[in-house]
């Protein structure tokens, strides 16, 4: 059986490999990939967890799915954003969304 | 009856509120029933105030504080455990103040009139506003005098506050050719914010002592139980050791008095409050604001008696100091000035400096009689002032409208160089100011002589009789308020022969004229009181003692420190009029006294330069940190952070550079030209205050940071990287460095 | 050494390469690409947890469905140009810091011991039963997560709601 | 054991929302163009329904679905906060979006969902349930943002919002895993007997690593510093009275899910997140005074303001400590954020009607207000008032409720930082009232306000003044709602 800690350190991984993902990338579809990885992280966390802590509980798997839900919430909205600012300007780089500032 | 009148307390600060909700929400299109409804929110305020005074002159025994007062109870706030209560008390302190503030209040309403041009061509244009905001100045005063409790005299002393920087600001759209003069707008706000600082350490003051009490009631708060309780407790503070809390308290407490009536360190926004019309003034420096100071610490007197100083209560040697400092000082500078209004200013700030000096000496009743006699002989001098401005400024306007080319500048109808001879112009106004001066000076029999010198017995007799207070204070008191009596009779002296003796120095002075009834009629009422009020305090027949004093031991008379003061006092007067009256300063030339004093004469026309002092050490940092903060905002960005770092060094060394010139070149006018040289920013905290001080920054930030703005700003990515960067900062903090702390 | 230890890493191997080929590669439909295999090794790793319905899920609908949103907008939005441009922002490196640093502190907070709820890691309690039937119960009875279940509807639908209400033409 | 109907009883106000909500959107599309205006009145019968649904759950302490949700006094305080702030947020964009957008229906509807999430928020007592209530109230909230698609400057905001609170709720949703790991339970209370029984200092570190990760999703929703800096960009950007809506009802869902998951999954761990959230207190009043000092922008200031305010309510949870505080510095906050609903509420709407007549949101554009319309002039300087802190106005009472508290526990630190933010917060409402009331208007025409406008403006005014004069029926409201 391979260790919690294996997968947690995966986890860890690509949870950072995510937030380096939102913080580095130009186009706003991509910073949304990068948020689908940090939530696939928690993922691997709470399955991981389920299954060595308590597997009679589904409170791990349950979590999982409504994980699911929220991501495809978010990138459906998210998604509809970049369309609706790319129909305006003509680009999704977000350093060029300066509108706002101050 | 007695009773059911006392029950009616609540009305008296409510009278002039309804008249100020009356005249902003109604009558202000007609100046007349702006006028009347004013007058008769004052004048009922009055009436009801003298018949409580009276009433408790017969209740004395009854009506002792702490623990005799009638209350009238009102509201009732729960703040989680406890429950805070709200109400009014009517105590022999509070009758006192109640003789003197509503009567001086109404004496300055009715002389408004007359000042604010009602009937003439030229009525100020927002003369029913002027009416609205001073009847709302008194509800705050007189709702501060019958508070029963720390926390409505708090918010009282706030609507003061506000009233103040809106009259001192009345004038708002007013400014001077001269950039470096203080326009009206600045100067309330420069009130509002100084006596800010000072409200927020009595804030702090007050927390502290409701956290220990659990109540602001005077009752509560000043129970000999409660008093024990807070001079046996300590409390550790990290710079000052461990203090009892009474002591730490009372400190705070002083704090908000030495805001609100100007003391050193905070006394700085007095004499600019000058700027607003001179009724306010009047009402600022006799009947109302500084009052409230004093009022406050002589409200707290016992917390300030709670420790004595073997037990480490330094508190009232703290006030003494302060006080005495204050007093001598402020009459130093008051030698110096040429502003008709400023002289008058500075002496407040002394004879105030003598009432906190007083209550720092333990002379309980001595400071509430000088305040009382003091009330009325300002008062008097401030509106004979507004007369005498407004008889030269008339003269001005009729010289200016005969020959249209006269115009030689800006004409200062302030500057008592500008005056001169007025006593043959204006009889009335000379008669009365010179009773005021008289009292000022402390000459007898007048108020102020008596009030005066039961101070200075008082300081004398504390230094001879009593060892608790140690004997080197009360000398020293002693010694600085006998000198600034004498600085006193001095610049009294010049003032009076600068404005009304002599020849008129200029065209406007020669045809000024007498102002109207309305003006003069207060300024005789008030007169008469400055010159009987100091009998009923005399050594052989106080009858404040009486009325006040009662836990208080009288001073007896003491003949050497009466015949010294006298002495003093004629002396300084003879002096002045030596100076300035024997030969009358002509037109355009030197006051005598700049060339005797030389550069020293400079310093204290400048004030002592505290005023530059504060620009450089308070206002300058504060706005650099507000600019820094921003910057953090705009421009976080790690790797910019390099940039950032050379391009504040550079300007830094700028900045050290311009400071260098200065030096270099300022002999004269030295920390005034340096802070002007050293950056725009404090450049334009001068021109345009501190308003104009937020644009400043926002151009300097603009100017200096302006690449930096347009790369940054707007880009969420940023955000996130500060937001994630920080999150991890702090994660590796509390996981990290905390348990090693622990 | 065991067989599930081997799929382990090799299902590491596609999550985490996958991971930094989204985000570096500057062709955006790569990346969403490489999304999938990260996608599909995750999957893989519900597996090795004994987790099948939610390996099934992830297959249908992260990457049947999310993936699939992603690429399509990927295409929406892109212009020829875009492919010349860089995928990263000039903040990238201080971006791989902070990453590098969170990583740090994950892996020292992993390190430590910690488990509370009894058990020791590396020794999973055996699995009884079959556990997809029993999440259905715990999805669908109204004494587990029925009401949590009811609210992710309600959360789809209100995003369904919004998406069409931004995307929409513009008419005016 | 409950029967069916009892349940539905109990969730009545979540499921008339949605009904509401779904009802909304059929009549927007079957009323048809010329009685859309009915749609913002048919939403506020809802709400009203809900107000006394929820009403009537008072004194209710009920655990539903094995401890997921939660009924009680704290609840219902949530539940009456949203309805209110909705239902004013509501009559206060009556008209607003006229020449905006086509769509009005939608936006009523997706509100009443962003209220139902708030009430579901503040129930939530289950990992799932606060991850799953949050991000209907953010997925929403993102939508609502960028509603105007012909505004840029809308949609700029609605994507940043996304961008931002996408990234802040996966390092949350992180936390919770985290926190799920180390207890093996996703009840709050379960989780915090676990951690009760933790011993030795390794056990510490997945908590705490759980408690910062959280700390990034709720400092998210209540916009404290550092995790601050979305809020004025979307505030600037979002419809206005949305931006209103942002301000006191998505901050007061933070404040309620920041205190059920601290205060009862994590009492424990006092000790950690004390220093954490005065740090973050301290950091976020100044921060936000000092930079709202250069706005130029009404939004962005009243934006930076509403994240200084979000500083002083932090006090209150620094300052809880069970034995000496608990309830006390709870109801402070409680109290505090009522008022403070009102207030800025009436700000916002001072705003919106000003908007309406002159088109933008620029500070200069408020000279001489008071010659173009007193009242609003009025208004304003009373709100502006109880957002310093200055009596008799109802964020002065809340300011002192949560010193009372920090001054029990003697933490005069913090009362003396919050104070000089006090003097510094002066320093740029006076710019704008200075403007308002001595600066001579550009264009003298007067200022008409919309009769919802001015039943807005009515309500907060006297709700502000009321909340201070009358305040011991609203403390003892919140002294009684304080049970957690």
């Amino acid at each position: 059986m391979v260790p919690l800690s294996w997968y947690l350190m995966v986890s860890a991984a690509l949870f950072c490999l995510g937030i380096f993902g939102v913080l580095a990338r130009r186009n706003a579809v991509a910073i949304l990939m990068g948020t689908e990885l940090m939530l696939n992280a928690a993922n691997i966390n709470l399955v991981a967890f389920w299954r060595h802590l308590r597997p009679d509980v589904m409170s791990g798997q349950v979590f999982t799915l409504m994980v699911f839900v929220v991501a495809a919430a978010e990138a459906a909205v998210g998604l509809a954003l970049c369309i609706a600012i790319y129909s305006s300007r003509g680009t999704v780089v977000v350093e060029d969304m300066d509108l706002l500032k101050g | 009856m007695r009773e059911a009148l006392f029950n009616l307390t609540w009305l008296i600060p409510l009278f002039p509120l309804l008249a100020f909700a009356l005249i902003i929400l109604w009558t202000h299109p007609s100046r007349k029933w702006s006028t009347w409804v004013a007058w008769i929110g004052i004048g009922l305020a009055w009436l009801l105030g003298w018949t409580m005074f009276f009433l408790s002159w017969g209740d004395i025994h009854h009506l002792t504080p702490p623990e005799g007062n009638h209350p009238v109870p009102l509201w009732a706030l729960p703040t989680g455990g406890s429950v805070l209560k709200i109400g009014f008390q009517i105590d022999t302190l509070t009758a006192l103040m109640l003789f003197m503030v509503p009567f001086v209040c109404l004496m300055i309403f009715v002389y408004s009139k007359g000042y604010m041009g009602y009937g003439t061509e030229h009525p100020d244009p927002r003369y029913s506003r002027f009416f609205a905001y001073i009847s709302l100045f008194a509800c705050g005063m007189l709702g501060l005098v019958v508070s029963d409790n720390l926390l409505t005299l708090f918010i009282f002393w706030e609507i003061m506050g506000l009233c103040s920087y809106l009259l001192i600001g009345f004038w708002y759209d007013k400014s001077y050719p001269d950039p470096n003069r203080i326009t009206p707008r600045q100067a309330g706000l420069k009130a509002f914010l100084t006596t800010r600082v000072g409200d927020v350490i009595m804030l702090i003051g007050l927390l502290l002592l409701y956290s220990q009490v659990g109540s602001l009631s005077f009752k509560d708060v000043f129970s000999q139980e409660t008093l024990h309780m807070l001079a046996e407790q300590e409390l550790w503070m990290p710079i000052f050791g461990t203090a009892p809390v009474a002591t730490v308290i009372a400190i705070l407490i002083f704090g908000g008095a030495v805001g609100k009536s100007a003391q050193f360190p905070l006394h700085v926004w007095l004499p600019d409050a000058m700027e607003g019309p001179t009724p306010v003034s009047a009402l600022i420096h006799a009947a109302t604001m500084v009052s409230a100071g004093v009022y406050l610490v002589a409200r707290c007197f016992p917390l300030f008696m709670a420790v004595p100083l073997d037990h480490g209560g330094v508190q009232l040697a703290v006030v003494a100091f302060i006080g005495a400092f204050t007093a001598l000082a402020a009459s130093t500078i008051a030698l110096a000035q040429n502003d008709v209004k400023r002289v008058l200013a500075y002496s407040t700030i002394s004879q105030l400096g003598y009432m906190i000096a007083a209550l720092g000496i333990g002379a309980y009743v001595a400071a509430v009689f000088h305040l009382i006699t003091h009330a009325f002989f300002k008062a008097l001098l401030f509106l004979g002032s507004g007369s005498v401005i407004h008889g030269v400024e008339h003269g001005h306007h009729k010289i200016a409208h005969g020959h249209h080319d006269h115009e030689e500048g800006h004409f200062d109808p302030n500057d008592m160089m500008n005056m001169g001879g007025l006593m043959n112009k204006m009889p009335r106004t000379a008669w009365t100011f010179i009773i005021g001066g008289g009292a000022l000076a402390g000459i007898v029999p007048l108020a102020g002589f008596w009030s005066k010198d039961e101070i200075l017995a008082h300081a004398w007799h504390e230094f001879q009789h009593t060892q608790h207070f140690g004997t080197f204070w009360p000398l020293f008191v002693w010694l600085l308020l006998t000198v600034a009596a004498a600085l006193t009779a001095f610049y009294t002296a010049r003032q009076i022969c600068l404005t009304f003796l002599g020849e008129p120095r200029t065209e406007a002075a020669r045809h000024a004229h007498e102002s109207p009834p309305s003006m003069t009629w207060p300024l005789m009422i008030l007169a008469f009181f400055a010159v009987i009020l100091g009998l009923f305090g005399t050594p052989w027949a106080n009858q404040y003692h009486e009325l006040v004093g009662e836990a208080f031991a009288a001073t007896p008379f003491d003949p050497f420190v009466a015949g010294l003061s006298t002495v003093l006092a004629v002396g300084g007067a003879v002096c002045g009029w030596l100076v300035y009256g024997r030969a009358p300063l002509r037109a355009g030339q030197v006051d005598p006294l700049k060339r005797w004093l030389g550069p020293v004469h400079g310093v204290l026309e400048n004030k002592y330069y505290v005023d530059e002092l504060y620009r450089l050490i308070v206002i300058r940092p504060v706005l650099r940190l507000a600019e820094l903060c921003a910057k953090f905002d705009y421009d976080w960005v790690i790797n910019r952070l390099v940039n950032t770092i050379g391009q504040l060094s550079i300007r830094t060394a700028e900045r050290l550079g311009g400071l260098d010139l200065a030096v270099v070149d300022g002999t004269v006018n030295l920390v005034g030209r340096a802070a002007r040289g050293l950056s725009t920013l404090s450049n334009t905290v001068d021109l345009k205050g501190v308003d104009g001080a937020v644009n400043g920054i926002g151009h300097v930030v603009k100017a200096g940071g302006r690449q930096m703005r347009t790369l940054q700003s707007g880009w969420v990515q940023d955000y996130l990287l500060l937001a994630v960067t920080m999150a991890i900062i702090l994660l590796g903090f509390m996981l990290l460095v905390l348990p090693i702390l622990r | 050494m065991g067989i599930s230890h081997v799929l382990f890493i090799l299902f590491s191997v596609l999550i985490l390469g996958g991971g930094v080929m989204v985000v570096t590669r500057r062709n955006l439909v790569q990346a969403a690409g490489a999304l999938i295999l990260t996608l599909f090794g995750v999957a893989g790793l519900y597996v090795l947890l004994e987790a099948g319905f939610l390996a099934a899920v992830q297959i249908l609908i992260y990457i049947g469905a999310i993936a699939i949103l992603i690429i399509f907008a990927v295409m929406l939005t892109r212009r020829l140009a875009d492919e010349q441009e860089p995928g990263l922002n000039s903040q990238w490196a201080w971006a791989l810091g902070t990453a590098v640093m969170a990583l740090a502190i994950l892996v020292i907070v992993i390190q430590g011991t910690w488990p509370l709820a009894g058990g020791v890691v590396g020794n999973a309690p055996p699995l009884t039963g079959d556990s997809t039937s029993r999440l259905g119960v715990a999805l669908l009875s109204p004494e587990q997560y029925a009401f949590p279940f009811e609210v992710a509807s309600v959360l789809l639908l209100s995003a369904m709601l919004g998406a069409i209400v931004i995307a929409r033409e513009k008419r005016h | 054991m409950l029967i069916a109907s009892q349940i539905l009883g109990l969730i009545a106000p979540q499921w008339i929302l949605l009904v509401a909500a779904m009802l909304v959107l059929a009549l927007d599309l079957t009323l048809g163009e010329e009685r859309e205006g009915w749609l913002p009145y048919i939403a506020l019968l809802g709400l009203g329904a809900a107000l006394v649904a929820s009403l009537s759950l008072w004194n209710r302490q009920v655990a539903l679905f094995e401890g997921l949700f939660l009924i009680d006094r704290f609840a219902v305080f949530f539940q009456i906060i949203a309805v209110l702030a909705t239902g004013l947020v509501i009559l206060a964009s009556i008209g607003y979006f006229e020449g905006k957008t086509p769509y009005k229906g939608q936006f009523y509807a997706l509100l009443l969902v962003t209220a139902l999430a708030i009430t579901l928020l503040a129930s939530a007592a289950d990992l799932v349930m606060v991850f799953i209530s949050i991000e209907v109230l953010s997925v929403t909230s993102y939508t609502l943002t960028g509603y105007l698609i012909a505004d840029r400057k809308s949609t700029e905001a609605g994507l940043k919002f996304f961008l931002y609170g996408a990234a802040a709720s996966a390092i949350m949703l992180y936390g919770m895993t985290l926190l799920y790991g180390a207890t093996g339970s996703t009840n709050l209370a379960e989780i915090g007997r676990t951690l009760s029984l933790a011993s030795g200092e390794g056990s510490r570190w997945l908590p705490i690593a759980a408690i910062v990760m959280l700390l990034v999703g709720f400092g998210f929703k209540v916009s404290a510093a550092p995790f601050h800096q979305w809020a004025p960009d979307v505030y600037e950007g979002a419809p206005t009275p949305f931006a209103a809506f942002l301000s006191v009802g998505s901050k007061a869902a933070g404040f309620a899910i920041l205190l059920r998951v601290f205060l009862t999954a994590l009492p424990d761990f006092r000790v950690d997140w004390f220093a954490l959230v005065t740090t973050l207190s301290i950091a976020t009043m100044t921060l936000g005074n000092l930079i709202a000092i250069f706005q130029e922008n009404i939004k962005r200031m009243l934006a930076y303001s509403s994240i200084a305010q979000a500083g002083y309510i932090l006090i209150g949870l620094a300052c809880w400590d069970p034995q000496a505080t608990g309830r006390e510095s709870i109801s402070a906050i409680l109290f505090y954020l009522l008022a403070y609903l009102f207030t800025n509420l009436g700000a916002f709407t001072v705003v919106i009607a000003v908007e309406r007549a002159v088109g933008t949101n620029e500070i200069s554009d408020y000279a001489g207000l008071i010659r173009r319309n007193p009242w609003l002039a009025a208004a304003l300087f009373v709100f502006f008032l109880s957002l310093v802190g200055i009596p008799p106005t109802g964020v002065f009472v809340g300011k002192l409720l949560i010193f009372a508290a920090a001054v029990r526990l003697e933490y005069y630190a913090l009362v003396i930082v919050a104070l000089i933010n006090g003097v510094i917060s002066l320093y740029y409402y006076y710019g704008v009232l200075r403007r308002v009331f001595f600066l001579a208007p550009r264009d003298e025409a007067p200022i008409a306000v919309s009769t919802p406008l001015r039943v807005v403006l009515a309500v907060t005014l006297i709700m502000t003044l009321g909340t201070a004069i009358f305040a011991q029926p609203f403390i003892r409201l919140a002294l009684t709602s304080a049970v957690l």
